[in-house]
């Protein structure tokens, strides 16, 4: 069998084992369905299949399949697969990326918090949780690490934190 | 029974050749002989809080024409030890058994909500004949 | 060394075939050549309380004439986070090796109180040759 | 992309033939068909000390002249809930896709400073036509 | 090579690849080690060697393997292995199930717990551990969430609670 070299095959072309030729590339969104019988005429190329796509342009016999979002891991879809680009996935409303690896490539979606007693400092986002002030917001008292609205204290759950912000209980609280 | 499992067949690097095709759930056995059997299951949770599952099974069962119940072939069953936050545990399973023509194989798993179905390369199953 | 488990090679999906043969433990090779050699075991514990293994480690080892040692040929080694009760822990292993007509095929594990024996498609054990 | 494993393919237990040839750390495919590939990972940690890391993910590509960008045909992600001690998690992968003849097949891992290198029999990757 | 349709056989009777045509079932605790030769005479069927069982009727070449119980894990045999049945498993007396699953199909056998210094409201079972009364035997007092005979109780040991239930420790405790 004469080896014939392989490579390198002009731009835009590539190597075809199967016809021992160089044929010209299809473009993304297609597989070659056929090789062609020269490098002259074209390949035959067929639309990738709904449910699949090529980013680039290939001589290969198959589109790769997309991928899905995760629904009940609570992911959205950013944007849909299409012939030429795989499907995107964020994380629904009120929930932030918890990233696996570095390169984010696996992704869990976690609620975002809620800063109850808190100001906001920074707001949910795709990329981070909610991000609350350290202090609580006026007329709430930290408890632990909670921070509890006043008017919900009593005579003797109003320890020395509560009676501080929210003045004495009597006057205040419901008590 | 536990929820069995669907395939892609033909997108992606999904395929059946010599006669092994895949109809309802199941590979069907398209000549009798020993044949190498895998899958591999990816799961992940949690799904929904609160649902804190102590474990995941994978099975690989059989049917077969010539008896009423599934035969379970391989198994494959871990404990979970994760405190709540995301996780993902793979369990591949693979071996040789004796199949008769026409046998069907399938993947049942523990919790189908687990299953991490997104992406073609985590979770797979498949046979080939010696 | 490790200990050695037995196998059953003749009721329910057990077989031997093609001369390959199955004696004191060990997967005997009728033929020289490459096989795909693969075994999974499921270990689950804890057996006493007290009884806190760290780890469990599989190894799939040769034995042959032309050499008074063992030779590890595959191993799976996990270390256990369960806190407790019970725990199971499946580890498979799978590769292809070049074996001589005779060398043995033997499983090791680390601790043989903890190998799940108790169904067939939970642990298992076998050899094809390419 | 994730970082490229290097292997040994001459020396102990590993081996090359039938023009299933390896370079620059790769498999190369010799013929198009049917292969069988396989890969176990075996990770362990804690690398330095305030390196925890959260998972560890195993990938088996396939790169072609065919195509600019590689193809991932398996993945093995498991998350890591070790607390801070050693620990010790294998990743075995394998199953049957079709290759063309100048196929490359590489492993790809999350992070190589978790790869256990030191022995031979405990992270390996391999490929065989059907 | 000529198709004979493959099914369906009349009720009782499997196709059988290998002589293509339908054969008698082998009955339950059976397997079938020579098919028939023609669908009116009957299959061979041979006994299920021990250790194995089929629970059908059925024409397979094998018996399926028994299971076995957990006996390190602390599982009882409930019923042995028959030609007809698996061996049921279940907890030694001491011990109850935790299912692993839903189905149960996989359990661990744990130590019932004592309800040392409680009644006991339920005793332990299969499926269930022991329940303990909430509160203390008498002549016990609660320490965290146990219950201490008061007699082991001495002057600075024994607290509010225990004074309350002992009474004061000098009459009682040997102190």
């Amino acid at each position: 069998r004469r080896h014939a070299t392989r490579r390198p095959c002009p731009a835009g072309m590539n190597w075809i084992e199967t016809v021992r030729q160089c044929c010209p590339q299809c473009p993304a969104g297609t597989f070659l369905s056929k090789p062609c019988t020269s490098p002259e005429n074209g390949s035959e190329c067929l639309a990738c299949p709904a449910g699949t796509f090529r980013t680039q342009p290939n001589t290969l016999s198959k589109c790769q399949a997309c991928y899905e979002c995760d629904r009940q891991a609570f992911q959205s879809v950013l944007s849909n697969c299409s012939a030429t680009s795989n499907i995107a996935c964020g994380c629904e409303p009120g929930h932030f990326r918890v990233c696996l690896d570095k390169h984010c490539s696996e992704f869990s979606c976690q609620k975002c918090q809620p800063c109850t007693g808190r100001l906001i400092q920074q707001p949910c986002s795709e990329a981070q949780d909610t991000i609350c002030d350290s202090s609580c917001k006026p007329d709430f008292y930290s408890e632990g690490d909670e921070c509890r609205p006043c008017h919900t204290s009593t005579q003797d759950t109003c320890g020395k934190e509560c009676q501080q912000v929210c003045g004495s209980s009597s006057d205040q609280g419901s008590g | 029974h536990l929820p069995i499992l669907q395939w892609e067949d033909k997108r992606g690097l999904a395929f059946t050749k010599n006669n092994l095709s895949y109809s309802s759930n199941a590979l069907v056995i398209p000549v009798s002989g020993d044949y190498y059997v895998y899958a591999q299951v990816t799961f992940r949770g949690p799904v929904e809080s609160g649902h804190k599952p102590s474990s995941v099974t994978e099975i690989i069962t059989k049917v077969a024409d010539s008896y009423p119940e599934p035969t379970q072939l391989l198994t494959g069953t871990k404990t979970l030890s994760e405190n709540g936050n995301g996780w993902f545990q793979p369990i591949y399973l693979g071996a040789v058994v004796s199949l008769e023509v026409g046998d069907k194989l399938m993947v049942n798993v523990s919790d189908i909500r687990l299953v991490d179905y997104t992406k073609e390369h985590k979770t797979f199953f498949g046979a080939f004949l010696l």
